[in-house]
C-alpha cells in the first residue's frame, strides 16, 4: 500500500528539511508575534501600547498580502531588467508578480540562484512563507522608530509601498541573486536586508514624521518589564528559527548558526550588563539594558551566523556590544542623534549592530565553516566564506560587505524618505497634539489595563434598591449638623 | 448671612460594592458631584484569606471607597441619612465604613472661578 | 557501526514526518496553554481571570486523561457499529478503548483510512498526541462562552464526558473515516469538529447556565491587553501547527496550508480593522476588534487549508470576517443572541467562522491543490478537492460540507444540552450570586495581581520597636488640641 | 545539478532527526527565557520581579560562554581520569576543553557512548546546542530558592563555577557515559541531572545564604498570575522538547516521550488541584497548586519519559504529586525545611519530584518500551529498561537508581556547599537589609511596572505658561479665608 | 496669637494633565510641599467612551488628582489663585475640578517634631 | 456638653515602610480604626532616580501612604505623640511626612448608625 502513495511532490524532496523550514519560519513569526509586539508594547510609555501593538499586528498582516500578490516575486523571482554580474545573470529588482496558485506546491526555486546552491528539498509554499516571516519583522522592527506620534492611518499606508519599494530590493540584491550577490557580499540572514535596513529606515521616518511631545519624551517610562522579559526572550529563541532556517537545510551548518546566533548574544549581553555595571552613571546593571544586549548580539550575528566559528561568534557579539553601548551612551547625546527622535533607539540596536556584523563577516568568516559540502560530480566545490583573519588574509570580502552596506544604507534611506515624504502630501504622518495628549484612549478607544469602573452605555438607570424618600431620623442629623459653632 | 460658614464636607468610607448604588442614589437626590477615592481600610471585620502555592495570607487591610462630597449644610441631614440607609443594607457579618462630616470655608469651581454654594 | 542499530521502527518511517507532527503538535499544545489560557484571562473582567486560566489548566488535563483511556480510540478507532458507506466500512462512532500500552510506539494507523492516504510515517503516540491537542483545545475554546458564573466543579465534570460523547462522535464523523468522510465531507483540520462544535456548544451552555451578574455583563471590560496580544500571537503562529500539521506528511500541501493559513487570517484580520474604521460607531480601529477578525481568519480557513489556492484563502477571510463583523454588530442585538450570554462571543468568532469556512470549501476548492500526489501503481490517483468554481462546476461539494455541518451543530447542541442537564441534575451548574460578586477570590482564594500588603496569618505580633509607652510632650500636644475654639 | 550538491556532512545524517534535535532545544530554552523567568518573575513579590528575570537571563548567558569554552567536553567528551565499569570505558568528569571550532559541524559523538548507541545523525553543533539548553536552565530551576537576598554579583560569579564543577559532573556520570551510565543507571532527560540537583543545590544555597528579610517572608504574595500562566503553559508544552529530545532520534520513542510526558503532568496537576479541593486549609482548588502540580508532573516523568508506557506514565504523576503535595503541606512545616528559606519551594517541586521519579523508573520501567531497535547486526539487541514491575521482576534497577541519586545529591550538597563558602570569602552572598527593603530599585534602578510620572532629570524648568504673578481678586479669596470665626 | 488656628488645608481636584503645570507654579511661588492622590470624580462633563470588542463601555468616573497643600492662611489666596488661573485655562467643553479649604488645627513635621507653621 | 465637637481627624503621610508598625502601634494603642491611602508626594528629599534603558529618570513624587484616624478629642495628643516617635526614627537623611489635624463634627457608623463618639 505504501509504495503506492508518495506523500511528497518532487524527488529530492526531504521530510526533514521542509520540517525544519516550516519550523524555522513559524519561530520566526513568533518573533514578531507576539515577540516584538509584547516587547515594544510593554517597553512604551502605558498610554501608547495599546497602538504599538496594533500597528504591529496589522503590519504583519499588510506586509503577507503584499507578498503574496506582487512582492515576494520582486525579492526571490526573475529580474525586472537583466544584468549581468561576474559573467552571471543578475539584477537589482525582480518582476513583480502573484505567489498564490496551486504551482507554490512545486519545488522551490530562486532562479537567480540555480547551481549556485543545491536544489531546495521543499515546496516553493515553504520558501515563500520563510521568506514572508522576514519581510513582515522588518517594518515592525522600526515600528520602534515612530512609535509614540506616528499617525496609525499612514502607518496602514507606509508598510505595503516600504515593503514593495525599499525591502524587496535590498532582498533581491543580496538574497534574490541580484547585483551584491553576484558580487560575493553576504548576508547571512538578515544583517543588511533587514537590520541595517530597519535601523536606517526607522532613523529617517523619525526624523521626518518628527519627535514625540516633549512630555512624553521627558517621561519615557516603559510600562511593564514582565512583557518586556516575555518578547525578549521569545525574540532570543526565536532567533533559532531566524538564523538557523536560512541555509534552506536542517544540514550541519544550520546547527552551527543557531550555535554561533547564541554565542554571540550571550557575550552581547553580558557585556552590556559589565559596562552597565562599571561605567553606567548610577553603575548598577538593568534588564533593559541586558536586553539591549541581548538584542545587539542577536543582530550582529545575523549576517554572519554560519560563516564564523564560534570563538568568532564570540568576539562579534563583545565587539558589538561594546561600540553599541558606546554609541547609546555618547552618539545619542550629539548632533543629529540627539535631534531625532528615534523613540526605542532602533538605529542602535539594529542599525549600527547589523552594520558591525556584516562588516565583521570580512574579519572574521572561517572557511572552514561549510555552508554547502561539495557535491560528488567534478568541479563541485563547497561553499563558504573567508575573512580577513583566514586563508590568504584578504580584505576582498571585507570591502564587498562594506559597498554592500553602503548601497542598503543609502536605497533604504532614500527609498523610505520619498515613501514618507509622498505619502505626507495626501495624509498627516503625525497625530495631532491633542490626541498625542491621550493616546490609546484618543486613538482606539481602549487602554491597554482598563479600568473595572467601566460601564456599559446605557446601563445607568437609578436602582429601585435605594430611592432617597423621607429621610429617617432628621432631628439627630440635624443636630449635628447643628453641632457647629 | 455669610454662606462660607455653612458648606460641609461630607466623608464616606463604603465597600466598593455599594459604589453604583451610592452614586445613583447621590445623583437621583441631586449632589452636584463626588469624588471616588480607593484606599485600604483597617477593619475589625472581613479579614479575608488569600492562599497562594499553599501559603494562607491574610488580606487585613480591605479595600473600601472613600466618596468626598461638598454639601451645603441644608443637605447634609438628607445625603448622610441615605448613605446610611445604603450602608446599613444586611450584609454578611462585615463592616460597613463610616460616614463623617467636616466644615469647609471656602470652594472654588476652577472653570468659572464661581466662590461658595454656587461652586458645588 | 551504524547499521547495527536502526533508530526508528517499522520501514516506511520518515524522521522528517515526525519531527514536524510532533513540533506541530506542540505549536497547538502551547494555543492552548498558554495561549487561550492568557487571551482569555486577559479578556474577562480582572475578577475572573484566575479563575479562567485555571479552567484552561484543569479542563486541558482532564482531556488528555479520557482521551488515553477510551475516547482517541472513539474518534480514530475501529467503529463501534460498523456501517458502509459507497461500499467501504464506516460507522459514527469508534469503540472505546485505551491507548497507553507499548504498542503505541508501531507504526500509527486510523483502520478506516487504510488505503484511503499514506501508510502514516510515524508512529501512534505521535498520532495520539496530535489528535489529543485537537481534542483537548475544545473544550477551551467555548470555555469562553460561560466564563464569569460557571461552577469550576461542574466544569470538571463536564469537560471528560463532553470530550467523549460529543467531540468523539464529531472527530470519528469526519476524521476517524465515519460517516461523513464516507460521504466525501472535508474539514482540513477542524473548521467543523472543533470550532463549529466549539461555538454550538458554548452557545447551547450558555444558555442553559444562564447568564453572568446583570452587574458583570454591564461591566464588561477586559483587565490586560498586554496579555491579550501575548495570547492572540501564540495563537496565530501556533496555528501552523495546527493546519500545517494536518496532512500528517511535512509535504507540499502543509506548507501551502500554512501559508493560506496566514493569507486568510492577514485578510480577515485587516477587513476587521478597516470595518472598525468605516462602520463602527466609534470610527476606530481597536485592537481587540484586529484580534477579532484575526480569530475569524484562522478559524474560517482551518476546514479548508489545504484545499484552496492562496486566492481562495483571501477570499475565505475577507468575506467570514465581512459576515461574523455583521453578525457581532447586528446579530448580537436580536432574539436569542440578545438573550443568551455567550461572555466572550465564541459563537461568533468560532461557530460562525467555523460554519462559513467549511461551506466555502464547496465553492472554492481548487482540484489543483493536490493533498497527496497519485503513486507509481496503476489507478492510484492524487487526492485532492473540488468545489464549485472549478472541474465541473458541480455543487456535489458544498451540499456535502452543508450536510456535515447541520450534523455537527444538531449532535453537538443535543449532547451538550443533555450533558448539562443531566449533571444539573446533581450539582449546580451556575455560582450562587453571593459568590459571583467577588469571583476569583471567593472561587479559589486568589486574586491575579494580589496586593502586596497581604501578610501571613499569624505573623502580626507587635514589634519592640514602639509601643505606647508614656507619651513625650504632652503639654505641647495638649495645647494643640486645645487652639480651638 | 542536485546530485552536485549534497547539502549535509556525513552519511547517515538524517535532517529530519537534525530538525527535530534543534527543535526539541529550542523548546526547551524557550522554557528559559521567557518561561522561568516570567513565571518566577510573576511568583515573586512586586520588588524582586526585575531582579528575579535578570538573574535569569545573566545566568542563560553565563552558562552557554562556560559550555562553549570548557564545561561540554567536562559532560560529555572523553573522560578526564579513565576507569573502567563492567570492562568498558568510563570515568567520573570529562576532560576539559573548547567546542567552538569548525570540527563543530562534524557528526556528532559522545566518546563513551559509541557502540552503545546509534551514531548520531547530526552534527556536534546540533548536540552541543541541545546539551546546553539543559545546563542552563539547571540554575535557573534553582534561582528559585535564593531569590529574594541573593547578591546579584554574586550570582554572576556562582552560576559558572556550578556549571563547571557540579552540573558537568552529574551530567557525565549519566549521560556522558560515565561510572553510573555505566552501572546501568538511567535518567531520561534529566529527573536527577537537572532537578535532583537543582533541587539539592537550591535548599543548599538556601541555607548558606540564609533568609529572605523577616518581614518579605511574612509578605510573600506573587505580583502577577497572568505572568505565572504565561511561563506555566511554555514550561508544559517546551517540555515536549525537553523529553521528546533525549532518544537524540525523532524515532518512535521520542513520540512516546511526549506522551508520557504529558500524561504525567495531567495526572499529576489533577491530583494537586483534587487534594487542594478536599485536604486543603480553605478547601479551594487554586492556580498556583495546580501549577506546583503541574510542575511535579512534568519532573517527576523525566527520568522514566521514554522508559514507562502510558499507564506508567499515570501512576508516576499521581505518586509523585501526592507525595510532594503533602511534603508541601506537611514536611515544610518541621525543622529544617521550616528553618531553610527555599524561597519558591525549589526543593520539593524539583528535589523530591525528581527522586520519586528516578526510582520509580526502577518500578515501572516497561521493556517492552523500545528506547532503540535492534539493528541488522547479529548480537544487537533493542534497548529498554526493565523495572520491577517487569520481566524478572527484579529490584536490580531499582537500586542502581537509588545509588545514583544519592551520588547526584551528595555530590551537588557538597560542591555547591564549597563553592558558596569559597565566593563568601570574596563577597557577600547576601544583600544587605537596606537594600532588601527595596529591592529591585535599590539594586536595578528599576522596578516591575514604572510610574508613569517619572520624569528625565533635567526637565523640570518651570514653564512660561503659569507664573505666580500678581494675583487677581484678592479681596475675594480674602474674604473667603477671613469668612471663619 | 496662636498661629494653629491659622493654618489651612488646601485641596484641589484638579485634571491629570494639569498637575505638572500645577506643581511647578506651587514650588515656583514656594509651597513647602504637597500631597497628589489619584482618584476618580463623578463629572457631568467629559464621560468618555471606551470600547473593547464592539461593546462601547463609558467611563462616567474620570481619572482626577486630588492635591492637598498645608498653607499659612496668609498664602491661601495666593494659592487659590494659582490653581484658579490654573485650572480656568480654555480646555475641550469639560469639567475642570473644584478647590476648597478647610481648616487645620495643628500641623507636625514628624521628621523633627516641629510643631505649627514652621512644620508647613 | 456637646461631644460632636471635640471629635477629631488626624491625618498623617507617612513611608510605606512605616505602615506596619504605625498600624501595630495604633492598634495596640486601642485606636479603633483607620484608613489607608497610596498617595504620591512632592518631597523636597529622596527623588530616588530610576534608569530605564540608560535614560535617567527621576521620581520627584514619591510614593507616601496617608493615614485617617477618626479619634476622640483626649486621645489625639497620645496619637500624634505616637506617630511622631514613630516617623522620628533615624533614616537615610529623606523626609518623613507630616500629621495634620482637623475638627470633625459628626461620625456615623453606618452598619448601626450610631452617631458622634460611639461611632469612632
Ligand atoms: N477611627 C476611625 N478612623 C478612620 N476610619 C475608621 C475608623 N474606624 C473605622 N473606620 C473605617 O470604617 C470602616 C468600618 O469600621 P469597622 O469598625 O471595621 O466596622 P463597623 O464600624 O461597621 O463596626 C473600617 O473599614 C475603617 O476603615
Ligand atoms: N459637590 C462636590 N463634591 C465633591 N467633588 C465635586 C463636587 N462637585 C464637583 N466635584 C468635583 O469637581 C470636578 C469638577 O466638577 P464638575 O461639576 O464636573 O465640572 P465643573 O465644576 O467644572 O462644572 C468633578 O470632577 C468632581 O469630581
Ligand atoms: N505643605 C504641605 N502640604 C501637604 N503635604 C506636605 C506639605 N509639606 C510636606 N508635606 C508632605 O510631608 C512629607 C514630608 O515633607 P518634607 O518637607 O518632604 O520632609 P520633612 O518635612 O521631613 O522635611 C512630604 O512628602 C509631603 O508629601
Amino acid at each position: 500500500m505504501h509504495l503506492d502513495y508518495i506523500p511528497y511532490p518532487a524527488t529530492g524532496y526531504s521530510s526533514g528539511d521542509a520540517a525544519w523550514q516550516l519550523t524555522a519560519a513559524t519561530l520566526v513569526g513568533l518573533m514578531s508575534l507576539p515577540g516584538l509586539a509584547v516587547l515594544y508594547g510593554g517597553l512604551v510609555q502605558k498610554k501608547w501600547a495599546v497602538n504599538t501593538m496594533l500597528m504591529a499586528f496589522s503590519a504583519f498582516s499588510l506586509v503577507l498580502i503584499v507578498w503574496a500578490l506582487w512582492a515576494f516575486n520582486m525579492g526571490f523571482g526573475h529580474p525586472w531588467i537583466k544584468t549581468t554580474v561576474n559573467g552571471s545573470p543578475s539584477g537589482f529588482l525582480g518582476r513583480p508578480g502573484p505567489a498564490m496558485g496551486a504551482g507554490q506546491e512545486a519545488q522551490a526555486d530562486i532562479p537567480l540562484l540555480d547551481g549556485l546552491m543545491p536544489k531546495f528539498n521543499f515546496s516553493q509554499s515553504a520558501l515563500f512563507y520563510f521568506q514572508f516571516v522576514f519581510a513582515a519583522i522588518t517594518p515592525l522592527l522600526w515600528l520602534g522608530s515612530v512609535i509614540g506620534r506616528m499617525s496609525f492611518k499612514a502607518w496602514l499606508v507606509i508598510v505595503p509601498l516600504w515593503t514593495t519599494i525599499v525591502y524587496s530590493a535590498d532582498a533581491f540584491m543580496l538574497w534574490g541573486g541580484g547585483y551584491w550577490a553576484g558580487k560575493g557580499a553576504v548576508d547571512y540572514s538578515g544583517g543588511y536586508v533587514i537590520h541595517l535596513s530597519a535601523g536606517t529606515a526607522g532613523f529617517v521616518a523619525a526624523a521626518v514624521i518628527g519627535p514625540r511631545l516633549k512630555r512624553d519624551r521627558e517621561h519615557g517610562a516603559p510600562n511593564n518589564l514582565l512583557l518586556c522579559a516575555t518578547g525578549a526572550g521569545i525574540l532570543w529563541l526565536g532567533w533559532n528559527g531566524f538564523n538557523g532556517g536560512d541555509p534552506y537545510f536542517a544540514g550541519a551548518d544550520a546547527a552551527a548558526a543557531v550555535v554561533n546566533t547564541n554565542l554571540a548574544t550571550a557575550a552581547a549581553l553580558l557585556v552590556w550588563l559589565v559596562m552597565d555595571y562599571a561605567l553606567s552613571p548610577t553603575k548598577k546593571p538593568t534588564l533593559l539594558g541586558s536586553i539591549n544586549g541581548m538584542i545587539v548580539g542577536l543582530v550582529t550575528i545575523t549576517p554572519a551566523a554560519g560563516y564564523v566559528n564560534g570563538l568568532g561568534a564570540i568576539c562579534l557579539g563583545v565587539i558589538s556590544s561594546t561600540i553599541v553601548w558606546t554609541a547609546w551612551y555618547k552618539l545619542s547625546k550629539v548632533w543629529i542623534f540627539k535631534k531625532v527622535d528615534d523613540t526605542l533607539g532602533v538605529v542602535y540596536t539594529h542599525g549600527i549592530a547589523g552594520l558591525c556584523g556584516g562588516l565583521l563577516v570580512g574579519l572574521f568568516a572561517d572557511p572552514n565553516m561549510i555552508v554547502y559540502p561539495a557535491g560528488t560530480a567534478k568541479g563541485s566545490s563547497a561553499f563558504s566564506v573567508t575573512g580577513l583573519f583566514y586563508g590568504n588574509h584578504s580584505w576582498h570580502q571585507f570591502w564587498m560587505q562594506l559597498f554592500a552596506a553602503l548601497t542598503v544604507i543609502v536605497w533604504t534611506a532614500i527609498g523610505t524618505f520619498v515613501i514618507l515624504r509622498v505619502v505626507g502630501l495626501f495624509m498627516k504622518l503625525r497625530l495631532p497634539d491633542a490626541v498625542l495628549e491621550s493616546g490609546d484612549l484618543a486613538v482606539h478607544d481602549e487602554e491597554v489595563s482598563p479600568p473595572q469602573t467601566l460601564v456599559a452605555v446605557g446601563a445607568a438607570s437609578p436602582p429601585a434598591a435605594v430611592t432617597p424618600t423621607a429621610v429617617e431620623e432628621p432631628e439627630s442629623t440635624a443636630s449635628s449638623s447643628a453641632s457647629e459653632p | 448671612m455669610r454662606r462660607g460658614r455653612l458648606m460641609k464636607l461630607i466623608t464616606a468610607v463604603i465597600r466598593p460594592d455599594d459604589l453604583e448604588i451610592a452614586r445613583r442614589a447621590l445623583s437621583a437626590f441631586g449632589a452636584p458631584g463626588m469624588t471616588v477615592t480607593p484606599l485600604l481600610a483597617a477593619s475589625r471585620w472581613n479579614r479575608h484569606l488569600e492562599v497562594y502555592r499553599a501559603e494562607v495570607l491574610v488580606a487585613d487591610l480591605v479595600p473600601r471607597l472613600r466618596i468626598d462630597v461638598l454639601a451645603d449644610d441644608e443637605d447634609v441631614p438628607d445625603l448622610v441619612a441615605l448613605l446610611a440607609r445604603i450602608g446599613r443594607r444586611p450584609r454578611g457579618g462585615d463592616d460597613t465604613g463610616r460616614v463623617w462630616i467636616s466644615a469647609v470655608e471656602q470652594v472654588v469651581r476652577l472653570r468659572t472661578g464661581e466662590r461658595g454654594e454656587p461652586a458645588l
